[in-house]
């Protein structure tokens, strides 16, 4: 166990992987000498060499449908997008082939692969470099979406996710890169699809994803002081969703909030509220709140008043307490 | 030189690609066929000019207009001709249909119904060969209109920069859906846009099997050598309308009657007349078999049942 | 009042829209001489002439970027995108460029323009030409997304969509267009954001959009000879959703479902849900159930059993009149 | 031959965007700017080069790197600096910051976080001229690395073909972020890409304005008078790195210094006092209003308050 940085956690994973299985390769805009636009695959090149760890021109779309046709031919590229406001640069690559070619091709070919990403606001990066675009690829059947919130979770999720025989949108946060925490020098991994307990509660639950999550433990936090106890579910992969933690959860609670960082209109919160709604009305006490950043672009100047904190995690949860 | 046997061999592929895709007309004008379908009569010299160089190991990419190639690479008709139909035994499971056709086994990585996108995958499986060392070639087919998406040029900035194993073959006939050449883009020849990326470009008479066969084994030959993409253009005609039924109002008067006066097999038989390396018998036994063959696969089509809607969520996942 | 077709519907309001502002104009691939892949352009090219009626190149992120630029100039593009499964392919153009336009530059530029585009099923043309994705767009601040599902409505709406200061994503259907309706011949418009009661009924809501409205309708006659009387809603727009229409039902018949063709998991129906959880869960009775496509790609062959249709609606009534 | 007027002129702009930039980087180096800034010294001639030729009128269109197209076409730097501030009198109110500055007044259009994506836009306000007949142009300023995207290939087939009023403008510093040209192209000369779209494609001393000034204006000026676009490769340095703070570990030793040798201003410099068309007096003075307008624009943003959280959802919809 060694403290680490959330981007080295991810460095580590790559590094592992691409140790243990020589199918595994990285490609993507400056991840060769420079080591990745925030060091997530810093000192790869050097180790790996030029065929394993390859410096792309800046054409997206080429990227993404170059790394399909090596996975189709059993290779594993793990592919970087420097932010995720640029995965619509190849949105068709993503959601029209990868995410299809399993299904269309009758299972006779599939993409064993992954898209890494890092999303969400928080470095005053303006409208086209803060996005939280999770939800779309939770609407496109062939991908997983894993939104990892810990240095350890990061790694463990990298790891399954190159292991993974199916596309995996790894949707990293470039808020969280610095944080630290600690992270197993050797192998894990945890399982996709499988959300996680960061804090256990009986008296609301709050589902939450990436930063998101440590706000949400920041408003437990506040809570508990009044007396509340909040379980804080980290959803870890967003698709395909965890209904199982979520509604054992909801049992012991009865209250239900959905918090994340992603615009809340048509976010993937209504997904979870209307699951719940349709699944376990029964056992809800209050209305299902979400917490979402408003329907506007991602400003620059305002992005702190913009995005939703811990107050906002805890209104809502004073809106279902008070019901 | 092609030798006789090889020649023999084209002549019986450009004949299956035109008898499969006639039958295809017939059948979907009484309905049996689901969609739409798009066909390459006229065609038919790119197909089995380009993919009588390559090897089963090697893949193809093709588009909606992908039947001749994927017959020309050498796909089981059954499977091939029940995916069209949409049955059970279809290659794809009858998941996809006409413009999705694929086959592992012959090398079809797939049929795509989104203009240009099957150019960036191409180079994945190219990338894949020089990754492990092997001498496997891609060849990525793609129309004309096909060449103003953005994926044509980064695909070919990325390969020729990557110098990787991959053959572009740009099926130029002239329209692009119901829009002639001349509406959408300005200059002549497809293939001078290499030399933006620094790649060998090349223009051929399509209707001329034996030129398509020429240039396409020196691009694969050298693909395969590890020197490199090629972009391919071979000019042709598009004797049908863009989909099965496309009435084609939009083309000019007697445009589609010349068009139709340059056929390819036509020519490949009168080339093999000339040097005598085949006789009328022998088309006349080619047809026969292919003909059956296709009874055969319509048969097998027509019997297969449709997929199991129990199986709906099959294959989406692992 | 004529009879006319959902398509030709379309190009009436295109052409009355051409007549009235010489700032409209169409651009697209295949929509000059042609008329379009589906004829909504028909006639149009003979009408105004080349410089308003643009065949392009199959350049889609070009034509987009085309439509944006001269919407800040003051022009106001139509455009036609073949199918709505193309819009991956200028996704950046629609989503960081055209929506964004208006707010990031801090209103000192706007994009008046509609972009046309065909969604939906039911033609069997197979998973890159049958998909319905407006949950996506309904997820992007900064666009409108309407989603007409009669020829009336179709007409009125893009009227409005074209005379709209700001972008339109306007959803069309294919399988509809060779429905026929009673079309005005005249100006009229339909106020975009305003949801419309397709059906009264007291027992249960059903809110719908685009050809799913016509299965929910269905599924309200069959209900209705079981005495069962259902309000159904037809959304007309997406984003902005109208949550007075449909909150206003709601109370009436405290029962919802919402069903629409896309994918069930992470489409619009989960924040209609959401919504009512949140700000109306006193007035259910029930669970909320949604009706959508199963979480797979659109099966070519499998289409009709893929598709939802009256049954699914039915039995989600029964759901939720059974709690 | 530009006139002793203009080539004043061009100085005052050379030296007020490096200024502004140099200044940019101190305070931005003070922790006063929020999120990233990238600057163009080095590429100075490009940006003054090309905008002496536009009137204000004419629009442009920049990207990350765009404080200095949006300063030599005439941006008043207060709205400016303010917007890069984030503050409530920023051009665009504090919304979007240094990536996307814009400015209606200017006829700047806006600088963009999205490589390559500039593009497309730009044949809309050109094609505005052309719908509307009026004589404007649009201008497109991008890096090399934006070439390889597919919007590039799009953006001048689309211009070439419809003869929009536009010039491309492609400022090659060699660099895109961290890697070099040779590692994201096989071609050496971008403008050779011209050829693709029967369009003509011409390179020049980016570091020369004279040559800049003088291609820049044959561009214009065809385009002004509807004979269509053009391709301007523009050959400059970056002095330094992609970021402001990037310590350009990639490069190669001693290469920043060679590339600082070639200073745009001082060859204008050393041009204007060979040619008697201005002295040092002149040089000083100049830098002196300069700074002064940069006093007053830094104060304008200082004193500008943050936008109001109140107004976080206006001008998301009309
Ligand atoms: C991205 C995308 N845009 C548009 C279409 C609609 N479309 C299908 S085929 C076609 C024309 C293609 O022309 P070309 O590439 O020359 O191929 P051809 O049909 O002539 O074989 C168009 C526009 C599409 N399928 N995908
Ligand atoms: C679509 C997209 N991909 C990648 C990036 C990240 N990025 C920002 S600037 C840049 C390099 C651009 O190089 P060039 O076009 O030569 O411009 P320069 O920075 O040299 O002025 C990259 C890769 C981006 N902003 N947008
Ligand atoms: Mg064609
Ligand atoms: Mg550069």
């Amino acid at each position: 166990m060694t403290e680490s940085r959330y981007i080295k956690a991810i460095a580590q994973a790559l590094d592992e992987e691409m140790a243990r299985d020589e199918t595994v390769y990285i490609i993507g805009e400056d991840v060769g000498a420079s080591g990745g636009a925030f060091g997530g695959t810093r000192g790869l090149l050097d180790k790996y060499g030029p065929l394993r760890v390859r410096d792309t021109p800046i054409s997206e779309a080429a990227i993404m449908g170059l790394a399909l046709g090596s996975a189709v031919k059993g290779l594993r590229p793990v592919v970087e997008i420097m932010f995720a406001d640029f995965l619509p640069m190849c949105m068709d690559q993503i959601v029209n082939q990868i995410a299809k070619t399993r299904y269309m091709f009758g299972g006779q070919f599939h993409a064993p692969m992954v898209i890494r990403s890092p999303g969400g606001g928080g470095l005053n990066a303006g409208p086209q470099h803060s996005q939280s675009l999770e939800a779309w690829f939770a609407h496109v059947p062939g991908l997983k979406v894993v939104v990892p919130s810990t240095p350890y979770d990061a790694k463990g999720l990298l790891k399954s996710a190159i292991r993974d025989d199916d596309p995996v949108l790894f949707l990293e946060n470039k808020a969280l890169y610095a944080m630290k925490g600690d992270v197993p020098d050797g192998d894990y991994v945890l399982p996709i699809g499988k959300a996680d307990i960061k804090r256990p509660g009986n008296d609301v639950t709050i589902v939450s994803l990436s930063r998101m999550v440590h706000q949400a433990l920041a408003a437990a936090k506040i809570l508990a002081e009044r007396g509340i106890e909040a379980e804080v579910i980290d959803l870890r992969t967003v698709s395909p969703l965890d209904k199982e933690t979520i509604f054992a959860s909801v049992e012991k609670t009865s209250r239900l909030v959905v918090a994340h960082e992603a615009v809340k209109t048509a976010g993937i919160g209504a997904e979870i509220s209307a699951l719940v709604s349709e699944e376990m009305i029964d056992c809800l006490d209050g209305p299902v709140v979400r917490v979402g950043a408003p329907f506007a672009p991602v400003p620059f100047s305002l992005e702190s008043d913009y995005l939703p904190g811990p107050a906002d995690v805890v209104a809502a949860v004073e809106k279902v307490l008070a019901y | 030189m092609a030798s006789k046997a090889l020649l023999q061999e084209i002549y019986y592929s450009m004949l299956k690609v035109r008898r499969v895709e006639e039958r295809l007309l017939d059948v979907f004008a009484e309905g049996a066929i689901p969609g739409f379908i798009h066909v390459s009569i006229g065609q038919e010299a790119v197909a089995s000019g380009v993919c009588a160089c390559l090897t089963p190991r090697d893949t193809i990419f093709t588009t909606h207009r992908g039947h001749g190639h994927t017959v020309a690479k050498g796909i089981d008709l059954k499977p091939f001709m029940a995916e069209i139909y949409g049955r059970a035994d279809g290659s794809c499971g009858g998941r996809s249909g006409s413009m999705h056709v694929a086959s592992k086994e012959a090398g079809v990585a797939g049929a795509n119904g989104i203009v240009g996108a099957g150019m960036p995958i191409s180079l994945g499986t190219a990338f894949a060969s020089m990754f492990r060392g092997d001498d496997d070639v891609t060849v990525c087919f793609f129309g004309d209109g096909a060449t103003n998406e953005g994926t044509f040029h980064e695909s070919l900035n990325l390969a020729a920069l990557w110098n990787l194993p991959v053959v572009f073959v740009c099926e130029n006939n002239g329209w692009a859906q119901f829009t002639a050449q001349s509406t959408y883009m300005k200059i002549k020849q497809i293939s001078d846009r290499a030399a933006s990326y620094g790649m060998p470009g090349i223009t051929v008479d399509g209707t001329d099997v034996l030129a398509v066969h020429k240039e396409a084994d020196r691009a694969v030959k050298r693909a395969r050598a590890g020197k490199g993409p090629t972009l391919l253009e071979c000019n042709t005609q598009r004797w049908f309308g863009h989909y099965a039924g496309d009435p084609q109002k939009y083309r000019a008067e007697g445009e589609v009657e010349k068009a139709r006066e340059i056929d390819p097999i036509a020519r490949l038989e009168t080339h093999l007349l000339a040097k005598k390396q085949a006789n009328q018998a022998f088309f006349d036994a080619t047809d026969e078999r292919i003909r059956a063959e296709i009874d055969a696969a319509i048969a097998f089509a027509e019997g297969s049942p449709k997929a199991d809607p129990s199986d709906i969520l099959m294959d989406v996942y692992a």
